[in-house]
């Protein structure tokens, strides 16, 4: 044990927050080599339409992933992101108000509903019966508010969110600011230090007289508001409302958390890391789809590439791994020898 | 419409398959490249995408066909509203769009082929309607809620239904177009409503759930209304020549050869050809007498009848 | 023996044997109250609700979740989670119908396919699980989209053969008097069978151990890999036989009908009471959980509730179940054991 | 007085009028101060009518047998548990050293210091690490411990985090200390930084609670004693008024004559059922020493210097690097056993150090836990029969003295020292035992209990079976073993017959002298 070791280390950042970065460094690697290919192989992909298109589709899974990794972070999980995003797409399109107003009654509606899993989740009910009820809930709720896909996206809404820097969308910078401030909320604040007890393990947490409760019920809220700026930022891809336009991203969002390097555990990983988990996710699609494969293809080469990362991280957890990004990696919790 | 041909007058297509979960929508993309092959000498290369039914997806998918810079994009909206902008995106890169079986909340599309959703609604409810003398209790078995076709065609149905006050729709539900989930409600509402006198059904599956449904409940059936799904077709040719006279239905059809309608739409306008923009095909259903032209009992319940693929075509779908 | 004085209470008479296995079993309890409360509200709120041959038929008609729910409840138990179980469904639908190509005399063929297919996708969430030591969630999640990729490339879209028609009259077929639903008898012998292996054998006591501390179970000589491997395997070949019944049920076969299941058969077991922690939890609890969601289902759509109403609805009720559930476990029973 | 004899341990017995502990020297106002303190855990009546005060500034060593309701009392005491009945005041704030360790395994040793209180960069603001790491520096040097703050505590040895654990509650300068069982995996020159600074809160005012099942601990530390028993005070008074006798009797309720039992006169059999031969890897090497059939074999050493590691290789959890394990006087394959599994085969069985996370199946009820390892042998016909079951548990229950309700009572619900017997119990029901390797067997088990344990041990050794027994407790080892190997950096420096070992023979080889 080089306990005694005196590396007497001085950084802004926490020693864990530090630690949390090591699986995204990998799959930041990983995606940075697939772009350099992809753009040396790859007209197409180099086209500023599929550049501009790529970034847009980013957008509101950067979101959504990162409100997961949240609740992830706290041994939990949200399915109901998904039909929250499809709630906030619908309340945008048939509002009709202005877009203060209309941004304003998705945040709140976003929160309320995070807020409900977390008063649910900390009066003991599992996170994934309960989400699993809320996106029931949600669903219901859009299909009442709208019908159908349709209504009308005030311009004055419409406007900021499709507006495009270059090739570089505003809703994917906006996208990246709200997973960094995320990132430094859960890393660098009280609350994220008892996030991470409480995810590691909740009845230490209570012992250590963290304030469990309050930890829960914001991450929860914050998932749930994360969502709904989800549900806005894929407005400015379809420019309408839909109820059900949401449902694939319950499940992507895990998928990009895991893949991040978030422990489904608890108590592990860092939100920042969605970022290349999203591109790596996005570039597949982007990537097999230039390359004319066939989708029924591309569930295979997706279920490979998830199977494989997460093997990768394993190997690396193991002091004797080939991978060395995690050198030193934490000394397992009770898993078999 | 612009003509963008190359030299040698063939041109690049980009198809969009919106979705491989059912046999309609497999077969709408089999007619389309039946059609393709057809068509070899003016086609230089299709460029095929699958959405899944993803909406996000497809707005990717034709996003990465106008950087592929195609000569046309053929695709069946998920969402009308979802796709408005990526259809206008095409345009403003030159590329006409069209849509085939299903619609879009925009006028910038090229051409457009499909059933008229209201229409294969009212056809259905009319028939039953005439069916029932006018009165009587019926089940009424939607799709799901939140798409298009859905509210389509509960709306043609609807305002027939209104017309007539002694029909009374006793029971409905959304089935999601699946057998099994149909049969379990019918079987619901035949527990609460026994006193049934007809079933509007939209779709094929539904309508072969509902039946088994009041089979497994030893109820006497009634009429029925379906579509073109070879698997209605041959229970009711079979019901038919028993001699059953309660059962009675009809098979309004929703074409699967839009698919390959739409590619000839498209083909004409990158000639440069004057094409009409809204193709709506609603074809002559199907009743107890023209039934004999349109059951294959030698196929599957999954193929769909009133089909343009030759049978060479169709035993290399099936067979594969 | 050494004659030192025995502690109060060592052995306990069979009365108090009985309370502790009851209190244990408190979950099971609450979720079978649960399940009678909304069969009571069944057969208020519906015409002919309390006739016990509709009760049947409802249970017979949802036999395919509760055969799946069983798969899954052990997976729970063994302390992982199986979400490819809606994509084995859909691949046996396919294999079998394509093995049957509509004939009853491939039947038996069809379904030895189905299962074989179902108990291999196990195996390799087994392996994936206990081997490359890849969490549950995400080895069944990835295997299940290559599993939906693989029938998808097989099929194209489009299912092969049909189903023979002799599996199609089962699927509606009555027996002990033409009441009870031969699919809730398969469904019943499915637990049955599963129930004897793991309360009954030492394989089961073995199995709990397993799940509930995998580190002290080898520790003690148990071939944990094993049992986690069976857990995964058996639940693989509940949703093979799940997706003949739905391709029985129906008639015909699908490449996507199952979809919604694997969701529900979490659902169902997390409400009979099983933990996502392993080792926490009765098989029968599964069976209560399957009768929560069908009756709910059934009474909201018997009473021609807007379809956006019942989501709202259905979401309320399963979150108001498990806060009663969790009310009525969560008080007396210390923190000790956590 | 404590009374060593009492009619009955079931009524409950009010001390507190007579014998409650006084209010420090001085007279002031008690610093802690509870009242007929009641809990019951359904049929299991934890603790009853528990009355105790304490002054400021004193040392209280709490005493009781494993289920006597210490670790309850002192829950109600530091308000994580709601009393069915009485009152506690305590001026001012409370810290508590668990007896189950409570830190996380995945934050640094800084972060689980401040968790809850870390300083931030202002107001509201993010955490400012610098401070904190500087603040944690400061909690570690209060209790003259040299650890690397920056490092995650999943990575200390269970002794160096029980050490952080104790910094934390220290550096809360609470006006109540808690210690429960803090220094079960402790060795004594760390028990010695413990204990001054104990000293040090005390001089500043703070009171203290302490338990441990060390007698020679208890004096050193408290100033004042109080015995539970059944969940009730059945005496107290300052330390002086005990010995160590008139202690243990209060404690079990009868004498206890003997700790460790006599030594077998018998010659162990010559043919070792077990030898290292050059055995190395995971930080050990050259291990060479042979185990007889009979013989207690007893492994020495400082925290962090091999000997759990000589256990694991023994018991097949780790594979060998280098040399050979010879089981009967043939090797057992390439790397030793291939897993717990094959060692059981062979009749070799581990009881883990750890109870809560690799001994036992928390969730599970007692009787699952007892019969796991045994089962196949317990029904060869794979089908479990109750009354075989029965018949197979209950004597060993109650050999054990196993304070429980009912077989099926989940075995997390016992108290630590009860869920320590259902470990070592779970190898008692296996016929065909050969070698029983034990890493720490006793720890947190009270001294009736461990007495139980030991006669068991020598039990089985007079019956030919081999034992080797890892343990902090050096007199358990001279207590037990017939011979006593002492390791240091990873190697066995030296070795010492059991019966004439003295504790620094072992502590100098141990520390890796002569
Ligand atoms: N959460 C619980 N549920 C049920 N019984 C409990 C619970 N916690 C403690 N008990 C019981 O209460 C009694 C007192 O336990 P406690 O942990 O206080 O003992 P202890 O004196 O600390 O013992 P040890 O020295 O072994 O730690 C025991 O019989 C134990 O089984
Ligand atoms: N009485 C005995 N004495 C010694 N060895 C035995 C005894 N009974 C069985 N064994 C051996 O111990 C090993 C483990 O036996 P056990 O019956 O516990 O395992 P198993 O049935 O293979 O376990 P699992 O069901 O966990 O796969 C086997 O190799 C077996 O041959
Ligand atoms: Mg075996
Ligand atoms: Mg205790």
């Amino acid at each position: 044990m080089s306990a005694l070791a005196t590396s007497r280390r001085s950084s802004p950042l926490g020693t864990t927050t530090l630690a949390g970065l090591k699986p995204a460094l990998f799959i930041t690697l990983v995606s940075i080599v697939a772009v350099v290919i992809a753009a040396i192989v790859s007209e197409p992909f180099r086209s500023p339409t599929n550049v501009e298109s790529l970034l847009f589709q980013m957008a509101p899974l950067l979101l959504v992933a990162a409100g997961q990794a949240i609740v992830i972070t706290t041994a939990g999980i949200d399915l109901s992101v998904g039909s929250m995003m499809s709630l906030a797409t619908v309340l945008a399109a048939a509002s009709s108000s202005s877009a203060g107003a209309v941004v304003a009654i998705v945040v709140a509606v976003g929160l309320l509903g995070g807020l409900g899993n977390g008063i649910g989740v900390v009066s003991g009910v599992n996170p994934l019966v309960m989400t699993l009820g809320t996106m029931a809930i949600f669903r219901g709720v859009a299909l009442l508010v709208l019908g159908q896909p349709g209504g009308v996206v005030p311009a004055d809404l419409l406007t900021p969110l499709t507006t495009v820097f270059g090739h570089v969308p505003l809703t994917f910078l906006l996208a990246l600011g709200g997973v960094a401030i995320l990132w430094l909320a859960s890393a660098e604040t009280r609350w994220g230090r008892a996030l991470f007890a409480v995810g590691g393990d909740e009845a230490h947490a209570r012992r250590a007289r963290l304030p469990v409760r309050r930890t829960l019920l914001i991450a929860y809220s914050l998932s749930g508001l994360f969502a709904a700026l989800a549900g806005l930022a894929l407005v400015a891809r379809i420019y309408s409302g839909d109820p059900n336009v949401g449902d694939p991203f319950a499940l992507d969002s895990i998928t990009a958390a895991l893949i991040g390097g978030i422990a489904v555990t608890g108590g592990r990983g860092s939100v920042l890391a969605v970022i290349p988990a999203v591109l790596l996710l996005a570039l597949t699609d982007n990537l097999l789809n230039l390359a004319g494969v066939f989708s029924y293809w591309q569930y295979i080469a997706k279920g490979v590439i998830l199977i494989l990362t997460l093997a990768a991280y394993h190997a690396a957890g193991r002091p004797t791994g080939l991978l060395t990004m995690a050198r030193g990696g934490w000394r397992k919790r009770g898993g078999a020898a | 419409a612009t003509t963008r041909a190359d030299p040698t007058g063939r041109f690049t297509i980009g198809y969009d398959v919106y979705w491989l979960g059912n046999s309609w929508s497999t077969q709408l993309a089999e007619e389309f490249r039946a059609a393709v092959e057809r068509n070899g000498d003016s086609i230089e290369d299709v460029v095929y995408t699958q959405s899944d039914n993803q909406v996000q997806k497809q707005i990717s998918n034709i996003q990465s066909m106008i950087s592929r810079r195609v000569d046309a994009i053929i695709m069946t909206p998920i969402s009308p509203s979802a796709s408005v902008p990526v259809i206008q995106q095409a345009n403003r890169a030159g590329i006409p769009v069209t849509l085939v079986a299903g619609m879009a909340d925009t006028r910038d599309t090229a051409a457009e082929v499909r059933a008229d959703d209201i229409v294969f609604g009212r056809t259905g409810a009319e028939w039953l309607v005439r069916k029932l003398g006018g009165r009587g209790n019926i089940y009424v078995l939607n799709g799901l809620p939140g798409f298009s076709t859905d509210t389509l065609r509960w709306k043609g149905a609807k305002d027939v239904f209104d017309r007539y006050p002694d029909i009374k729709v006793v029971a409905d539900a959304h089935a999601a177009w699946d057998t099994a989930r149909a049969k379990t409600a019918v079987s619901n509402m035949l527990a609460a409503h026994p006193d049934v006198d007809g079933v509007w059904s939209q779709g094929g599956a539904m309508t072969l759930g509902a039946i088994q449904a009041f089979r497994a409940a030893g109820h006497p059936l009634v009429p029925m209304t379906g579509e073109n799904n070879n698997g209605l077709m041959k229970v009711w040719d079979r019901l038919a020549r028993s001699g059953d006279r309660s059962f009675d239905s009809i098979g309004v059809v929703n074409p699967t050869w839009v698919g390959s309608e739409a590619l000839t739409q498209t083909l004409n306008l990158l000639r440069g050809d004057e094409v009409r923009k809204v193709n709506l095909v609603n074809p002559e259903p199907i009743t107890a007498g023209t039934l004999d032209r349109y059951v294959r009992t030698d196929l599957p319940d999954s193929f769909w009848v009133d089909t343009r693929l030759d049978d060479a075509q169709i035993r290399a779908l099936f067979d594969r | 023996m050494s004659a030192v004085q025995a502690p109060p209470a060592a052995s306990g008479s069979r009365g108090e044997q009985l309370r502790r296995r009851l209190l244990r079993s408190r979950e099971l309890l609450v979720s079978y109250g649960l399940a009678l409360a909304l069969l009571i509200a069944f057969a208020v709120a519906t015409p002919g609700g309390w006739e016990p041959q509709r009760i049947l038929t409802i249970l017979g008609q949802n036999a395919q979740l509760g055969i799946a729910a069983i798969g899954q409840t052990v997976v729970l138990l063994s302390g992982g989670l199986d979400l490819s179980i809606g994509p084995v469904m859909n691949l046996a639908s396919v294999v079998s119908s394509a093995q049957m190509r509509g004939q009853d005399g491939n039947i038996a063929q069809g379904i030895a396919v189905a299962i074989a297919a179902g108990g291999l996708v196990g195996l390799v969430n087994g392996l994936l699980v206990s081997r490359a030591k890849i969490p549950p969630l995400l080895a069944t999640l990835a295997v299940g989209t290559i599993v939906q990729g693989g029938y998808y490339v097989y099929t194209e879209g489009q299912p092969k053969g049909g189903v023979a028609p002799g599996l199609q009259s089962a699927a509606d077929a009555k027996v002990l008097g033409s009441i009870v639903p031969w699919w809730l008898v398969l469904w019943i012998a499915v637990w049955i069978v599963v129930a004897f292996l793991l309360y009954r054998t030492t394989w089961g006591r073995r199995f709990y151990a397993a799940g509930a501390s995998p580190r002290a179970a080898w520790l003690s000589g148990v071939a944990v890999s094993r049992y986690v491997v069976g857990a995964y395997v058996l639940s693989g070949i509940c949703a093979a036989i799940a997706g003949i019944a739905l391709t029985a049920y129906t008639g015909s076969p699908s490449v996507s009908g199952a979809d919604s299941y694997t969701l529900q058969t979490v659902a169902a077991a997390v409400i009979g009471g099983v933990a996502f922690s392993g080792g926490i939890g009765r098989l029968a609890g599964a069976f209560a959980g399957v009768a929560v969601l069908v009756f709910l289902t059934t009474i909201l759509e018997t009473l021609n509730v807007d379809s956006a109403v019942q989501y709202v609805v259905q979401g309320a009720v399963l979150i108001g179940m498990m806060l009663v559930n969790r009310r009525l476990i969560g008080r007396g029973s210390g923190s000790a054991g956590r | 007085m404590p009374r060593s004899e009492l009619s009955s341990i079931a009524e409950p017995i009010d001390v507190s009028a007579t014998s409650a502990v006084s209010g420090g020297p001085t007279g002031s106002p008690p610093a802690l101060a509870c009242d007929a303190l009641d809990k019951r855990f359904g049929a299991t009546h934890a603790v009853r009518a528990v009355s105790l005060s304490l002054g400021a500034g004193r040392t209280l060593a709490l005493m009781g047998e494993n289920g006597a309701g210490k670790s309850t009392l002192m829950a109600m005491l530091a308000g994580e548990l709601k009393p069915d009945t009485g009152s506690v005041t305590v001026a001012g704030s409370v810290a508590v050293v668990h007896q189950e360790l409570s830190l996380f395994p995945y934050l640094t040793i800084a972060e689980n210091l401040c968790l809850g209180r870390e300083p931030r960069l202002f107001p509201g603001g993010p955490v400012n690490n610098r401070a904190l790491r500087t603040l944690a520096r400061a909690a570690l040097d209060r209790l003259g411990v040299a650890l690397d703050v920056d490092t995650a505590v999943g990575r200390l040895s269970p002794a160096e985090q029980q050490l952080v654990e104790i910094a934390r509650a220290v550096a809360l300068d609470p006006a109540l200390l808690i210690l429960d069982e803090p220094t079960s995996s402790l060795e004594p020159s760390q028990v010695d930084l413990l204990h001054a600074a104990t000293e040090r809160l005390k001089a500043g005012g703070t009171s203290v609670i302490f338990v441990s099942h060390r007698l020679e601990e208890v004096f050193r530390f408290a100033d004042e004693i109080a015995v539970m028993r059944s969940g009730a005070l059945v005496g107290a008074g300052p330390a002086s008024d005990f010995t160590r006798e008139s202690l243990v009797s209060s404690m079990v309720g009868r004498e206890l004559e003997q700790l460790y039992p006599d030594r077998s006169a018998a010659q162990p059999a010559a043919e070792p059922v077990l030898a290292f031969d050059g055995a190395g890897g995971h930080g050990v090497r050259d291990v060479s020493f042979a185990i007889r059939p009979g013989q207690i074999v007893g492994i020495a050493g400082l925290e962090g210097h091999g000997q759990h590691v000589v256990a694991e290789l023994a018991a097949g959890v780790r594979r060998l690097q280098a040399g050979q394990l010879v089981l009967d006087g043939s090797s057992t394959g390439r790397a030793g056993f291939k897993s717990p599994r094959a060692a059981i085969a062979a009749g070799v069985a581990f009881v883990p150090p750890d109870r809560r996370t690799s001994g036992l199946m928390l969730p599970l009820s007692i009787a699952e836990n007892l019969t796991v390892a045994a089962a196949h042998r317990l029904h060869p016909a794979r089908l479990l029969n109750g009354a075989r079951e029965r018949r197979a548990t209950g004597p060993v229950a109650e050999r054990l003295r196993l304070r429980f309700q009912s077989m099926e009572q989940r075995v997390g619900e016992l108290s630590g020292g009860n869920q320590q017997k259902v470990l070592f119990g779970r190898w008692l029901l296996v016929p065909g035992l050969r070698l029983l390797v034990l890493d720490d067997p006793t720890r947190g088990v009270d001294v009736g209990a461990r007495a139980e344990i030991y006669g068991v041990l020598r039990e089985l050794a007079d019956r030919g079976v081999a034992v080797l027994l890892v343990s902090t407790d050096m007199l358990e080892l001279i207590g037990l073993a017939d011979e006593i190997h002492v390791m240091y950096e990873g190697a066995i420096r030296g070795s010492v017959p059991g019966h004439s070992a003295t504790e620094e023979e072992i502590m100098t080889l141990a520390a890796g002298a002569a």
